[in-house]
């Protein structure tokens, strides 16, 4: 028997490989932010933050953070030569624009027809979406990265979405940390697991349709 | 070009009345107009309206306040209007208590509402929010089948923005992420008040690099907190 | 009896006397134009131009034109210290957010109502609004400069516009060689008149309804 | 970041097929892409649908011919939707003789409406054209008692723009009212070509003065005809 464990840095590992160099890409706050640790060194992935900059770097070195460069976390952060700033109505044009190829963001929920959740818990958590709406509405490519299931051991693939939508039938690829999925005509297509988990594993597993991709395979990660 | 008044803190504090509806830029506090803020906590005006991206940082334990924080700890908003309350819970403390209205709009939205506000547009189609929370009372329009929520312009009695620099002309220039919402509440107010870190005479400014044109600006107040790092 | 003689410089020596210092001031092409040469030294009147500028200065000396620094009718201009550059969308969002004090512009024909026709005499001449629908929609007073008499004698004041309207009900002030008129209450309220001509002979040569202002008096231009 | 590639104006015009919806940037010649447009006259392609500020400066008595007036000599366009064509009277033979279709749209409208297409909204309320001809067939909305015009998104196939300067990443830095519609065409195409007089390496252009960030540009093209002066 298969016993799961959380594996954040697989999930960054894998939504890494994505990139072939030249994307832009936006990382949401927290999980998705690791996925920049990932990215090989000789691919140059145009990294865009909503607060205002393309061109992020990683963070400055202790006693160089300036208090005028930040991500949209609030962090020290450094700007690549050859980046931009811009105020918050460019960056969201930007976003919104399509010039954005990806957006890695979080989950609360995602369901099987493409919607996501993951700026309310009505009654208990209420932060508001800050930018998410916007990422999700308007990037070109939507990944959810997420850990596959909750503390509880739920799934946090969803059939549907119980949560409000951060927005609907945008999501295009979800990544967990047992395999890679594309949303397609209402259901997870597994495009690959990650071991030492198994397709039937993963189909036991998770709260929604789950169909297998004519070349799923696993991954090696 | 005529000069703008170079007004203190406590001055630009004045400005703000109890009722008004005020623009704060900054980002979490960065770039934050934290002179001005800081007046006016001191000088304790409520019944405010806040349009702000978000209520900053108050992180008690943590000692860490930033940008608009001190005014939600001193309960001078009767409603905000943000995209994010998240790094603040005092605000949604206040929000779960009925003590303060929050209104949360998605930032690229609160962005393009500000800009209409500011440039005479009416309002604008976008189509975040679609299918969400967001759309509930909005008026939906169907463009070559594409669904778009109308969203209308939101301006305001004063905007209270941070610049790095001025001319005494009231030309503006932002630094790096500082940037953020500065320019956008700068224009959607009748009174625009810009802190600024350093204030140069009139033609120190390169007319290429100037991010928010000197007709937006009403006073310029020397910053306290802000000074070059 | 008083002969009608197109005087151009009294219509811009009045409208440059409306500005006390510190207002701007959009100048259209033509007429307008001429305002800057009759307002004082004394006083800082902020000159915008639609095509990217604030601060606009005078025409540059002989030989130091710059291709990249024009106004709106593509003549070599300066810029005055303390002026900016901008994008047309912001450009027009400074205009239409009346953030512009006052804009000058020509005239084919303005009524009663305020309703402005410069722009279009269909099946003849259609050279596009420009940034004139703008301007006059966006711009907190408009003033229409323009003689008061075509060449055919007809008066351009009407009681209804005939040509295609740039805007509607926009119009605040009219100045025209005979007198300063403004548009109120669906009249055309005559401030001042300006010798030769008398409030007589204006309600006479003006195919609109003139009510005399209760101030109503001689200009000294 | 990502070098562009460079190509020569003959490169970048054959980007530039029949039937195409081209973006160009100028305000009657100032600003605009003139080695582009130079060698887009002469590779001749027809059937295009224009989106410029203006048919530019066409006065064969004078001797003077700007912007993209050599392409409307050459009856390249099938259709133009500028604000103004007063001072190219070709297009208004053409436009008379039934030859090209003339869409005349307020200058500010024609700003939002390109930015709009790239910034990803459906459209935008403007006051601008109420009670005008401009009105005819559009949605009017009324908001707060105030009318206005929904105008729509206007995207194209491929933008030309004239900058002054460009690092290699793409960046670029407009130079005084030759900005313009550039920074906005810019936004509102799939492929963007930029024509620059100066080309600096990645690193030497300060981020705080970038009027179009990279992302926005596909080609460079070293401009031939606008050399400093």
């Amino acid at each position: 028997m298969i016993e799961y464990h959380e594996n954040k840095e697989i999930i960054a590992r894998r939504i890494a490989r994505f990139f072939h160099g030249g994307e832009v890409v936006n990382l949401g706050i927290g999980l998705p932010t690791l996925v920049a640790n990932f990215i090989p060194k000789d691919k140059t992935v145009i990294l865009q933050s909503e607060n205002g900059l393309i061109g992020l770097g990683p963070a400055p070195e202790p006693g160089k953070a300036h208090k005028d460069l930040t991500n949209a976390g609030f962090m020290p952060v450094t700007i690549l030569p050859g980046g931009a700033f811009f105020d918050s109505a460019t960056s969201f044009g930007i976003i919104r624009g399509g010039h954005v190829d990806y957006t890695v963001l979080g989950v609360l929920e995602v369901d099987q027809e493409g919607n996501l959740a993951n700026y309310k818990i009505p009654g208990r958590m209420v932060p508001g979406m800050g930018g998410a709406m916007d990422l999700v509405a308007g990037s070109r490519i939507v990944i959810a990265a997420t850990t596959h299931c909750e503390k509880s051991g739920a799934s946090k693939l969803k059939r549907r979405c119980t949560l409000p939508l951060t927005a609907a039938k945008e999501v295009d690829i979800v990544v967990t940390d047992v395999g890679y999925f594309k949303v397609e005509g209402g259901v997870f297509v597994l495009k690959e697991w990650f071991e030492p988990y198994t397709p039937e594993w993963i189909k036991e597993h998770t709260d929604a349709d789950i169909v297998l991709a004519p070349d799923c395979r696993k991954a090696e990660l | 070009m005529t000069e703008k008044r170079v007004i203190s803190a406590a001055e630009a504090a004045k400005l703000v009345k109890e009722g008004m509806t005020v623009h704060v830029g900054g980002f979490l506090g960065c770039g934050s107009p934290d002179s001005v803020i800081a007046a006016l906590a001191e000088q304790g005006t409520t019944n405010l309206v806040l349009v702000c991206n978000d209520t900053a940082v108050l992180d008690q334990k943590g000692g860490r306040i930033s940008g608009v924080a001190p005014l939600v700890a001193n309960r001078q908003f009767r409603k905000v209007i943000v995209s994010h309350i998240g790094t603040n819970p005092e605000t949604q403390r206040q929000m779960n208590a009925g003590e303060t209205e929050v209104e949360l709009v998605p930032q690229g939205t609160l962005a393009e509402r500000v800009r209409a506000a500011g440039f005479g547009l009416g309002g604008i189609l976008t189509p975040t929010g679609v299918g969400t929370e967001v759309e509930q009372g909005k008026q939906k329009i169907s463009l070559s089948g594409k669904d778009y929520l109308l969203e209308t312009a939101l301006s305001g009695d004063v905007a209270l923005v941070k610049a790095k620099k001025a001319d005494k002309a009231g030309n503006l220039v932002y630094s790096m992420t500082a940037r953020n919402f500065n320019p956008l509440m700068a224009t959607a107010c009748p009174v625009v008040i810009a802190e600024v870190e350093e204030l140069v005479e009139i033609g120190g400014l390169d007319p290429d690099e100037v991010h928010t044109p000197s007709i937006f600006v009403t006073y310029l107040v020397q910053s306290e907190s802000g000074r070059p790092s």
